[in-house]
């Protein structure tokens, strides 16, 4: 196996308030490999913002990594200053495409500029250079080159969204972080910039890390995904073992809360409550209130992510009832009414 | 106001219903010579809601759905067409029967965390609509209304503010707060678009669960077909301000007969990582609603182009129960004179 | 039944009362708005009593033992604050002027952000013409400066003492009117307006209940502020001379010290009043602006004042 | 809106606005109590000028025919003849402007690039001990009467120390020795004119710190949590280089403020004028109100509400120009 790109081990993250720190991410680990589409799925207050933010340095000023490391490349990030951040990561390493793409570019300035000023700092390349450059790329995102002179007002919401993916792309970065990309859109511009974003994955050896709460489109352009609740990764490993063969619990329900457009009258399953928002050390397993499965030993420790089976490489779930799911999910599939049009390749 | 016996009216109906926005042209525009076209956000949209039968009108966002229920409940006049409550037009309403329409027909919006006015307690947010309407009310039907929506034990809720319950729990109390006054019909603006998934579908249950035991009519908007599928029984897909396409829900998601539904239904992703779904064929974003050209709106994106699309479709049977609009589906002799005024739908039943 | 009807009431009671109470039970966690509160406070008292504890009435002319009128005396134990050069004390002078700059503050205060909430309010909500209307009376008050306009105004048409206040409070509101309408602009749209409307509230029942307490803690912090620049704009005018001379109000103080000649040398007569000035107005502003910062809303109101 | 309507609407309601005022003064003016001539007379004019000044404002006609004759006369920027010193009043309030202009533009200036940029780090290095602790002078200065400021002024730097004059433009020798034939800017070149400068200069300078402190700060503070700035910060810009990208956006409110900012400023310098006994417009209204002198006060009121009104115009015209989404259309 070779080394991972982008590597979170045991990473803890709190946000200092008046009422104590609060945990927003407890001892999560998970990697992307080069080359990789890898999903990080979850509801919001799950944490998984605060955690790429840590990656690029965008953790507000109360916010810290306390425990754990984050490798990029083999080498600890998480203590960067903001100066080592601008030298050696952002931009011609890891770039970024925000979840806010409508305001996200700079009102006052042509979007041609926006991307000059980006190759100036981080590039050797000549204005007129950049500028053919980002030209190519908007024809990649599927607008048009004869455009990069318009200011951002001039776009639409999926224009700007092309945009930013753009500029993300712009100095070919090793990995592309891209939170919620498509949440404000509608189908069809969500459908095109992941068309988009499959021709960026065929032609380059460019990785990324999609954040989303929207598992369907995780298991549709993304070949790993690591679950998050309340902080803690719940589950992780390929998305074709993940669908198969979901073992933690929170995973098993979310999968199922998801509309499947070819069962329409399948049944949802619903998750009561909600992560909960953790003061302190975190000493339980963060699901631990909304699952119908606990025991006592879940409110005791915070369970270790450890291997589902010898047969599936890098599926890990974090439950103390591992060895049970199967067992617990015939009894959600009575519960529910599942019908078995809803579980294909079993 | 008369309740037809036979319930063979709609308890609420749309008949060819326009709202355009006219854009302000003054003195300086005059100046300048520039007389601007108004902008046409909802455009000949008829369709009839039976009792307790919902319906859901999907579209992308700017294609009119939310402008469509904004005039249906008249926070704005429409520019054409009229709106029938149990038969009698908005336009003959008295001071009475709007009284009674407005206590009958009750919204829901998108957008949980202003729905609900934050220095109002649970309890007067429960209360106003009683009050509103001169309803007499006891502490019970409050409670009974928060039951409904699930919220156990009231006395929990009741002296809250919205900034002390979750998203899901204050659109829980914006849908008791219309279910309290026992309206007919509700109208539902994307309720649950700004929820997480793992709410949704509660919120979703609920309102289905609410229309059958409460037999409520119900007006469900939604850019979402997937949510919706499992709560309505009757789809119209809108596109910049027109009914493209109707049909019940579960033939529309399986045989959709509008290039642009198919495009809609073909983009939705499949939690499912062997489903090798194509990606959506469809370029570009929709014309802005200020230019329109003549013909079939969708006919600059739309992959099955043909010269007759100048020309707008009219609305034909495509199968049982199933209307759309577009050239692909009939002869050019069934057209009738290509005025856009004489092209009506025959979607009203 | 009797639960239904006071149900009603307490609704309505319990509404405001419940807004106010919770405004001041925070404010009071608040170690500067607890300050604030205190000193303005004892001005309030002041006003009231000042007069009966006064070591001496304000205009009596003192004399030393010998018979001499006791001219700027610097500070004593007999005058804490020296004496003026009439011969006048002037601690009691101070305490003598804290009356009218209260009145001048409440009053100047109360018809700013009366004017102030009723145009912005009025205007934001219904919209359409009349937001024209009352838009551009608004941006036309903005073009007038206060100080000129109302020297103008007092020295052509008679001194005053409550036609300056009225001048003030007269020109002042129209900040809170400017930003009271976005607000409002921004309000209207929300869902639970829009709710309450189609189930066919009225639309004062709108602005009564839903509209002002949205905008409440903006309406006190403009209250607050009005309060602070009503004194400001008061003493500015004594200053120059027009207001009335016979009110003992700190601004005539300055204006006497400063006219005396004196100003340079008897500064325990000229900084005292304007001392006082400034923490009044810092005081009345700072609980206003911790009022609306606690009550959650944004301060971009601070600064459109005037 | 194109930038084309934008100014077309922006410069009718400048007119409208000018129009308003001119009226507004006019009726102000004839709602005097006595008629103005019975003053004129009263102060010692003789008949003949009295009749000059009916002629020119046309006192006896109908009052829409006066009102015409006052727009002209407004329009020709003929205000008439200064009752009290018995010469046009443009002549009089001309050099009046001059020195209230030398003070106030600088001063303004001044005060406002200091605010600007003391704002900017305040807003930027937030939790410091300048943003928690300087705060408080800056909003003490904010609350003191303008005034007021310059009487301290006054006691600290010429009466205890002695520094600079208690009042005044230039010591009246000075200007003596000057003699009657030395151009009219000749005094402001002098060393004496500096020495009566500094104080009041300073005094406005921080007396108008701190509106646009405060605009800034607040402006910056929120700038740096827009979605753009964020992530031009995530696109690694340097630090200097982000700030220059946050200055350009957090500068618009200071600009927008500006002209309501001037207008209180020619409101509270009548005040300062008056302290420092400068000869500016502002004594100029005052000793005007006191003689009854109403062409000089129509005039000069008319002056200071037309600088603002003009002021907020060719703001607005600036900041049209500034920011794509007015001037651009799309």
């Amino acid at each position: 196996m070779t080394e991972p790109l982008l590597e979170f081990r045991d990473v803890t993250i709190q946000y200092q308030t008046n009422r104590g720190p609060v945990t927003a991410v407890s001892g999560a680990s998970f990697s992307i490999e080069p080359g990789e589409f890898s999903g990080l799925v979850g509801e919001s207050g799950s944490g998984k913002s605060t955690l790429v933010k840590s990656v690029i340095g965008g953790l507000d000023s109360n916010g810290e990594v306390t425990a754990g490391k984050i490798l990029y490349k083999g080498e600890e990030i998480q203590d960067y200053t903001e100066e080592e951040l601008n030298e050696k990561i952002r931009w011609k390493e890891i770039s970024y495409i925000p979840q806010s793409s409508m305001n996200s570019l700079d009102p006052l300035q042509r979007v041609s500029e926006q991307a000059v000023e980006i190759a100036s700092v981080h590039s050797d390349l000549s204005k007129s250079e950049a500028l053919e450059r980002f030209k190519e790329l908007f024809e990649i995102v599927g607008l048009s080159p004869d455009r990069i002179d318009d200011y951002p007002h001039q776009f639409s919401g999926g224009m700007q969204q092309r945009a930013i993916t753009a500029l993300a792309l712009f100095l070919d970065p090793a990995l592309i972080i891209a939170d919620e990309p498509t949440t404000a859109l509608d189908v069809i511009m969500q459908d095109q910039i992941f068309k988009y974003l499959d021709r960026v994955k065929a032609n380059t050896d460019t990785s990324m890390l999609l954040i989303t709460h929207d598992i369907s489109v995780v298991f549709e352009s993304c070949e790993q995904i690591a679950v998050l609740h309340g902080g803690q990764v719940c589950e992780s490993g390929s998305v074709e073992d993940i669908y198969r063969n979901p073992t933690h619990p929170y995973s098993i329900l979310l999968q199922r809360a998801f509309p499947d457009i070819r069962y329409p009258d399948r049944k949802l399953e619903i998750i009561e409550g909600h992560p909960p928002e953790q003061l302190g050390e975190v000493t339980e397993c963060s699901f631990v209130e909304r699952c119908p499965w606990a025991v006592d030993a879940c409110y005791e420790n915070a369970p270790p992510l450890e291997n589902v089976s010898e047969s599936e490489q890098n599926h890990q779930s974090a439950c103390f009832r591992n060895d049970e799911t199967h067992a617990l999910k015939g009894e959600l599939t009575e519960l529910a009414g599942l019908t078995d049009g809803g579980e294909p390749n079993e | 106001m008369e309740v037809n016996p036979m319930n063979e009216t709609p308890v609420l109906e749309i008949r060819n219903l326009e709202k355009y926005f006219t854009r302000k042209g003054g003195f300086l525009d005059s100046l300048f010579g520039s007389s601007k076209e108004p902008i046409r956000a909802v455009d000949d949209v008829s369709l009839a809601l039976d009792q307790n039968e919902v319906q859901g009108i999907i579209g992308e966002s700017g294609c009119g759905k939310s402008t469509l229920l904004k005039t249906v409940i008249g926070l704005t006049d429409p520019t054409g067409g009229d709106i029938f409550y149990k038969g009698k037009p908005l336009s003959e309403f008295s001071k009475r029967d709007w009284k009674e329409f407005r206590k009958n027909v009750q919204i829901i919006f998108q957008n949980p965390f202003e729905s609900l006015d934050p220095k109002f307690t649970v309890r007067e947010s429960l209360i106003e609509p009683l009050k509103i309407h001169d309803i007499e009310y006891s502490e019970e039907r409050i409670h009974d209304a928060l039951d409904r929506v699930q919220l156990n034990p009231p006395q929990k809720y009741l002296d809250r503010l919205p900034k002390q319950l979750s998203g899901g729990e204050k659109q829980r109390v914006s849908i008791a707060r219309a279910i309290i006054v026992e309206p007919d019909v509700i109208l539902a603006d994307e309720p649950v678009s700004m929820l997480d998934v793992s709410t949704q579908a509660a919120i979703l249950r609920l309102l289905s669960d609410l229309t059958e035991e409460l037999g409520l009519s119900m007006l469900y908007i939604s850019h979402d077909l997937s949510t919706v599928s499992d709560i309505c029984d009757l789809i119209h897909v809108m596109y910049l301000g027109r009914v493209v396409e109707t049909a019940p829900t579960n033939q529309i998601l399986g045989q959709p007969r509008h290039p642009y539904s198919q495009a809609l239904i073909d983009a939705i992703p499949i939690p499912d990582p062997f489903s090798d779904r194509p990606r959506t064929a469809l370029d570009g974003s929709p014309p802005s609603p200020e230019e329109l050209e003549a013909g079939c709106r969708f006919k600059d994106r739309c992959p099955e182009r043909m010269p007759r699309c100048d020309t707008a479709p009219k609305k034909v049977e495509t199968d049982p129960d199933q209307f759309t609009a577009c050239h692909l589906h009939y002869e050019e002799s069934d057209s009738r004179p290509n005025t856009e005024a004489a092209l009506q739908g025959g979607n009203t039943q | 039944m009797s639960l239904e009807v006071g149900g009603i009431r307490s609704l309505k009671d319990r509404f405001l009362i419940r807004d106010v109470l919770s405004g001041l039970r925070r404010l009071m966690d608040d170690r500067p708005a607890k300050l604030a509160m205190g000193y303005l406070s004892v001005m309030l008292v002041l006003a009231v009593i000042g007069p009966h504890i006064a070591p001496y009435p304000y205009d009596k002319i003192l004399f030393s033992e010998a018979g001499q009128i006791l001219r700027a005396q610097p500070p004593s134990l007999a005058h804490p604050l020296g004496t003026t050069s009439t011969g006048q004390d002037v601690l009691s002078r101070m305490i003598y002027g804290v009356r009218p700059t209260m009145i001048t503050g409440l009053l100047g205060g109360l018809i700013i952000v009366t004017l102030g909430g009723m145009v912005g309010i009025t205007a934001g909500y219904l919209g359409g013409q009349t937001d024209n209307v009352l838009m551009r009376i608004t941006d036309f008050i903005y073009s007038i400066p206060l100080i000129p306009f109302a020297i103008v105004l007092v020295g052509v048409f008679g001194i005053d003492f409550f036609v300056t206040i009225f001048i003030i409070g007269g020109i002042l509101w129209r900040g809170s009117a400017r930003v009271l309408r976005s607000k409002v602009l921004q309000i209207k749209q929300r869902p639970y307006i829009l709710m309450t409307k189609a189930s066919g509230a009225s639309t004062p029942y709108i602005i009564l209940k839903h509209i002002v307490p949205n905008v409440g803690s903006m309406v006190i912090l403009f209250f607050a502020m009005g309060i602070g620049y009503a004194i400001i704009a008061q003493a500015g005018l004594a200053f120059v001379g027009v207001s009335n001379p016979f009110i003992p109000s700190w601004g005539v103080m300055i204006r006497n010290a400063y006219r005396s000649g004196l100003v340079a040398d008897a500064w325990w007569w000229s900084l005292p009043p304007g001392l006082l000035i400034s923490t009044t107005v810092l005081s009345a502003i700072m609980l206003g602006r911790r009022f609306e910062v606690l009550s959650g809303q944004t301060d971009d109101a601070m600064l459109e004042m005037g | 809106m194109s930038m084309k309507r934008y100014v077309a609407v922006r410069t009718i309601q400048t007119a409208v606005l000018l129009m308003l005022i001119l009226t507004f003064l006019f009726m102000l003016f004839r709602l005097i109590p006595g008629s103005i001539a019975d003053q004129m007379i009263f102060q010692g004019a003789s008949p003949e000028a009295v009749a000059a000044f009916e002629e020119q404002w046309g006192l006896n006609d109908p009052l829409h025919v006066q009102y015409y004759h006052y727009l002209v006369n407004m329009a020709q920027l003929d205000p008439g003849t200064s009752l009290h010193y018995r010469k046009p009043v443009l002549d009089y309030v001309k050099l009046k402007m001059f020195n209230t202009f030398i003070l106030v533009a600088p001063g303004v200036t001044a005060g406002y690039l200091l605010g600007t940029s003391l704002g900017t780090i305040m807003g930027i290095k937030r939790d410091s001990l300048l943003e928690k602790y300087g705060i408080f002078p800056i909003v003490g200065v904010g609350t003191t009467p303008s005034f007021f400021l310059a009487i301290i002024g006054v006691i600290i730097f010429a009466g205890w120390l002695g520094l600079v004059p208690t009042s005044g433009m230039i010591t009246p020798q000075v200007a003596l020795e000057m003699g009657e034939d030395a151009p009219w800017w000749k005094i402001y070149t002098t060393g004496d004119f500096l020495w009566h400068y500094v104080l009041p200069f300073s005094v406005i300078a921080i007396k108008y710190m701190y509106e646009p402190l405060l605009i800034m700060r607040t402006s910056v503070v929120e700038m740096a949590g827009q979605d753009f700035l964020h992530y031009h910060k995530l696109t690694g810009l340097p630090k200097a280089r982000w700030i220059r990208h946050l200055g350009k956006h957090a500068i618009i409110p200071i600009i927008t403020f500006y002209p309501i900012s001037l207008g209180r400023a020619i409101s509270g310098l009548v005040l300062i004028e008056i302290v420092f006994n400068w000869p500016g417009i502002g004594n100029a209204l005052v000793e005007a109100v006191l003689q009854s002198d109403y062409p000089v006060i129509q005039f000069v009121f008319f002056l200071t509400a037309a600088f603002v009104v003009v002021g907020n115009y060719v703001v607005d015209i600036v900041y049209g120009m500034i920011d794509p989404r007015i001037s651009i259309a799309d």
